[in-house]
């Protein structure tokens, strides 16, 4: 049987691609080896268009003990502990289907981090809808906040922290990006790299099903609209299986018995065999009659592409079978030897007695296309607009319609469908700068957080590069950790623009310059290109996963002012930056010139500086300055507590709003006892830090003098309401 | 007017509760059972006289709400 | 003092009760689902999270397990026996105590800080509490919205078998203050003999400053005393 | 053979699902909606000849497991 061009196209390849698969197998390809190769070489699995950019990102220093290229990434966090974490994108079936689509993004998140030996510690999340006036948001939301929920409640993993944004780019494509972080012993972890020859291949876990045959292809797919009618991509995830499949998997590998192990995420059982086989550089050889199967008179095409969820493939030593298959037994899930390790470099498939697949494994691996994409330098428009030509808004206005705008609202509508304290080492949940977990039964702690600002990186991908590295960096300061590593979840729109492709380029090259200066390398990633409908591209949005360290637990500290009396320093300069910021999108819906800037130097000076009188035992709590400027991180503080401020008025502003709604970056809100003030101000002038003083504690009232004077009650509701409005049946 | 609807997985799809409902009854000795799928029940009441324009109005709802069509199957039925 | 924490596939909570009873120096053994004998304890804990993944309805499957026997054995013999959210759950299902936890009324999974007022301290369980006294607990569920018939509750009632409500901060037992719709703010209850005790709120997860607060730990040390 | 079970609160037992069902297709429009109860809908496929001890299985399955008759009533159904 020949292959026809339509066969060539409905699985995503190019033409000139299928004749390089003929030059690979000196022959035509059968269909099951062009679905196979289809799998490997679409965007989603061999990274064609990502690669060569990928590869300019730091991921190297002292603490990386994995970096990109394994099924997660691993640092070391002293004594003999290891944490293990990864971000993953879920948004193609999440808008097909949200419930679902969010739920098996979480289970594929935790399978990448307890693969690898790890027992999974903590799940973050970062989801971008579109207008809140788009019709199909609020399912859509509803549906992704339930299906996070309904996955990491079930296996219990506490979900502590993530970010939720609205955009009217993402009203047909939205993001679900899903964070997973685990702990493990350092001189125990996992990886896929097979060894050794006649080693039997393991199956275990759920039973093959003809789910989400082709999922890693419409994953690389731009939607269109008839997307939503390409239904049977969908697959139904089974928490309570990928519990079991979790602590058999912990318990099989507190034994010496596997030699690598590899979780099968997108392209199921092909990626996962081929990843193994390709990293140790040897054959591999599966009989498919054995594969577990859930339907009757399932085909080789239809094992092999098959993304049915909760399952692994393990490479177990020598006469280790027994031992390895009395734990899966005991928790109820398949076991079965469905092939060998083999010397020929080769994958081949049996079936029925037959041989019905024989692909050289470079071919699918390192051989697979990569291309050097043609990209566009990004002009960044300038600033044309004067903060005097606009209407004239009082402050305590502003302030209100920023503080209940979607965007900056409360999110314990959400974060109540969690939950955050399973495992019962949650040491600070959502609503900070950053989640702080405890490594269990320990006197130690990491922080995590998750970070996008899609708004600075269309109006300029490269600053917005390195301004999110900068941000994720922060908010792990601001509570009293050591910042450490990073992953990535990269979600663009077609690469094959050049537009697109030009954010992308550029936004890794701002990412990368801000790793290096900072020495937060990126340890593991995703990409997800094709986020875009009838053509018109989402904007560039990397989000960042953050993790850091607390070496004891005394230090760690959070935005609620403590104290009346204390007084509230801002650490870094402001500017008066207004372009790009919230204030003038919710206020003015002007959304055009450039994002702030960022000046390397001063961020990592007057990060270092705060951490240190937190070290110091100077600081009672800490906000980083973000989106909404000053007066937002201040009243964010204030209903954290409910306590009030005395703010001043600041000096050289002639326009207060340009002071208090800046975005200047690197900034960050420190409490402080007045007596305290004379020692940190000799501290941060020693660092050449800059501060000014712009607030006292008070109770009650939040206010700035002749200005705005409002009961921080009222502070509370008007950040608490949008959401419960939103989704009140209406 | 009176109906019920049933929602079902469609074929092909996981039913991790049919699963796990099926297994635990085979432990409990039912070896015979070949296999069990679980899926959703509803009555309706409508104040509605016009059968035709009824019938409509519940497939609206079973398209709108009850049921997730990209996975599950509907069925309805007009009851007295 | 003996506790045995039973286990089945999906729990959750059995590492966190665990870490508790350790912590209080409970004598504590994991009891696998599949044993056909509980060792001697003077504690059973039916832990929370999600047998069988909640599938059918919250704690039926667990309740049809093996060891399901001996604790009912255990419990019609005086035996304590604790179930906490799943717990709960499975108690309810397999008959030890009266009742049904329904689906909350909002619908949503509910996981958050609640308050409880305790009714009455006079028993094992939470005599390390004052009467009327208001505790901090966490709770996380689907379907904690508990109810039954006229009978039942009255009996409940007029027993002293409802041992904690819902209420606020300051101890009001109002309809605001009912996170899932449970009947007369009910947050757990006794058996007639006041020996099993079935509770939607966790008292393990409120047993340590560092993350949260020690509000739940009185529990355990009165059914030490 | 085949058989179709339906498990339901009983009467007087509070349907939150139903319920918050019910108000929703309300709120979009259908206020002719008299009320709607939810419930749970179960295909059973059995290994079993005889019409009458199939019945008899069934039936024991749903008083053992499938139902939980302090608050639910079922119906069973053969098919074909
Ligand atoms: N943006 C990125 N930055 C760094 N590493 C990345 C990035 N995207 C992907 N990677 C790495 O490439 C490898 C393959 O990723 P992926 O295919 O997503 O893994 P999986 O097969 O587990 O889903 C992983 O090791 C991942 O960490
Ligand atoms: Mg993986």
């Amino acid at each position: 049987m020949k292959i026809t061009k339509e066969q060539i196209q409905s699985h995503g390849l190019k033409l000139d691609e299928y004749k390089k698969i003929k030059n690979f197998l000196g022959r035509e390809a059968n269909l099951l080896e062009l679905g196979i190769f289809s799998a490997m070489w679409n965007e989603h699995c061999s990274y064609k268009s990502s690669k060569i950019h990928l590869k300019k990102l730091p991921t190297k220093n002292k603490i990386v003990i994995q970096g990109p290229g394994e099924n997660a990434g691993v640092i070391d966090i002293g004594d003999d502990d290891a944490i293990i974490f990864k971000i993953e994108s879920h948004n193609h079936p999440s808008f097909i289907e949200p419930y679902q689509g969010a739920a098996t993004g979480v289970g594929g998140i935790l399978r990448d981090v307890f693969t690898m030996g790890a027992r999974p510690i903590a799940l973050m999340n970062s989801i971008h809808f579109g207008s809140p006036d788009n019709k199909k948001t609020q399912n859509l939301l509803n549906g992704v906040v339930s299906g996070i929920g309904g996955y990491g409640n079930s296996v219990g993993i506490p979900t502590v922290g993530g970010e939720t944004k609205f955009n009217s780019t993402y009203n047909e494509n939205i993001l679900v990006n899903a964070m997973a972080i685990g702990h493990a012993k350092k001189n125990k972890i996992f990886y896929s790299k097979a060894k050794g020859i006649n080693k039997p291949v393991v199956y275990v876990g759920s039973k093959t099903g003809r789910d989400g045959i082709h999922g890693a292809t419409m994953a690389s797919a731009e939607f269109d609209e008839n997307s939503e009618e390409k239904k049977p991509t969908v697959q139904v995830g089974d928490p309570f299986t990928e519990k079991l499949l979790l602590e058999a998997c912990l318990e099989l590998m507190k034994k010496n018995s596997i030699i690598s192990i590899q979780d099968m995420g997108a392209a199921g059982l092909t990626s996962s065999s081929i990843e193994m086989a390709s990293k140790g550089k040897l054959g591999i050889e599966l009989d498919l009659d054995k594969v577990p199967c859930r339907e009757k008179n399932m085909t080789p095409y239809e094992m092999m592409l098959s993304e049915s969820q909760e399952r692994m493939l393990i490479i177990l030593d020598d006469k280790k079978e027994n031992e390895a298959k009395k734990i899966f037994d005991k928790w109820d899930l398949d076991f079965v030897v469905i092939g060998k390790t083999t010397d020929t470099n080769k994958l081949v498939l049996n079936f029925n007695n037959k041989k019905v697949a024989d692909i050289p494994i470079t071919a699918l691996a390192d051989e697979a296309p990569q291309y050097d994409r043609k990209w566009k330098k990004f002009k960044v428009k300038k600033n044309d607009f004067k903060i005097k030509e606009l209407k004239k808004i009082k402050t305590d206005k502003a302030l209100f319609k920023i503080l209940s705008s979607p965007d900056h609202s409360n999110k314990s509508w959400i974060t109540d469908q969690f939950d955050q304290v399973v495992m019962c080492d949650t040491i600070q949940k959502s609503g900070g700068d950053a989640a702080v977990v405890r490594v269990h039964k320990k006197e130690k702690a990491i922080s995590i957080s998750v970070d996008s600002s899609a708004n600075y990186c269309v109006a300029d991908p490269r600053t917005g590069g390195k301004q999110i590295i900068c941000e994720n960096w922060r908010n792990l300061i601001s509570v009293g950790s050591k910042p450490l590593a990073v992953t990535n979840c990269l979600n663009f729109g077609n690469p094959e623009k050049p537009e697109v492709m030009g954010e992308f380029v550029e936004c890794i090259e701002g990412m990368k310059e801000a790793c290096e200066f900072l020495d937060y390398p990126v340890v593991s990633g995703n990409v997800s290109f094709y986020n875009e409908t009838n053509s018109k591209s989402i904007f560039p949005t990397p989000v960042i996963g953050g993790v850091g360290i607390f070496d004891n637990l005394n230090r760690i500290i959070d935005m609620k002012t403590k104290k009346t009396g204390n007084i509230i320093i801002v650490v870094g300069k402001t500017f008066g930056h207004l372009t790009r910021s919230s204030f003038l999108k919710e206020i003015y819906s002007i959304n055009d010139g450039p994002p702030p800037e960022i000046n390397l130097t001063n961020e990592k000076n007057n990060g270092l500086s705060v951490l240190n009188l937190i070290k110091n035992n100077l600081v009672l709590s800490c906000h980083d300055v973000s989106s909404g400027g000053i007066l937002v991180a201040l009243a964010e503080m204030s209903i954290a507590s409910m306590l009030g401020l005395k703010i001043t008025k600041p000096k050289k502003f002639s326009d207060f709003n340009e002071y208090f709604f800046a975005e200047d970056q690197g900034r960050y809100l420190l409490e402080i006892e007045k007596n305290n003030l004379e020692k940190i101000e000799k501290m941060l002038k020693k660092d050449n830090t800059f501060y000014e003083v712009v607030a006292e504690v008070q109770n009650d009232i939040f206010e700035i003098d002749k200005t705005l004077s409002i009961k921080t009650e009222e502070l509370y509701k008007c950040n608490n309401q949008w959401f419960n409005k939103f989704n009140a049946v209406n | 007017m009176k109906f019920s609807v049933t929602v079902t997985l469609k074929k092909d799809v996981l039913d991790p509760q049919g699963k796990v409902v099926s297994q635990t009854l085979k432990n409990m000795g039912m070896t015979n059972l070949i296999q069990i799928r679980q899926g959703k029940f509803f009555e309706i009441d409508l104040d509605e006289k016009n059968p035709s324009k009824a019938q409509d109005q519940v497939k609206e709802m079973c398209e709108k709400l009850l049921s997730n069509q990209i996975i599950e199957d509907f069925k309805i039925k007009q009851k007295e | 003092m003996k506790s045995s924490v039973v286990v089945f596939p999906g729990s959750n909570c059995d590492r966190d009760i665990a870490v508790t009873l350790e912590k209080l120096q409970f004598k504590n053994t994991m009891v696998w689902h599949k044993e056909t004998k509980l060792p001697k304890s003077d504690l059973i804990v039916i832990p929370g999270g999600f047998s069988y993944g909640d599938y059918l309805r919250s704690g039926a499957i667990a309740a049809k397990s093996n060891i399901l026997n001996e604790v009912i054995k255990a419990g019609n013999d005086g035996s304590l026996i604790i179930g906490i959210c799943n717990g709960f759950q499975i108690l309810i299902e397999c008959g030890l105590l009266q009742g049904a936890l329904l689906r909350n009324f909002g619908l949503k999974f509910i996981s958050k800080d609640i308050f409880i007022k305790i009714q009455s301290n006079k028993n094992k369980f939470f005599n390390k509490y004052k009467k009327d006294e208001v505790v901090k607990l966490n709770i996380a569920h689907n379907e904690g919205n508990f109810f039954t018939d006229k009978k039942h509750l009255k009996e409940l009632e007029d027993n002293n078998l409802i041992p904690i409500k819902y209420c606020d901060e300051k101890g009001n037992i109002t309809n605001a203050s009912n996170p899932n719709g449970s009947l007369n703010n009910i947050a757990g209850i006794f058996n007639k003999n006041k020996n099993i005790l079935g509770m939607m709120p966790h008292p393990e997860r409120m047993s340590d400053k560092i993350c949260s607060d020690d509000s739940g730990l009185p529990l355990f040390l009165s059914l030490m005393n």
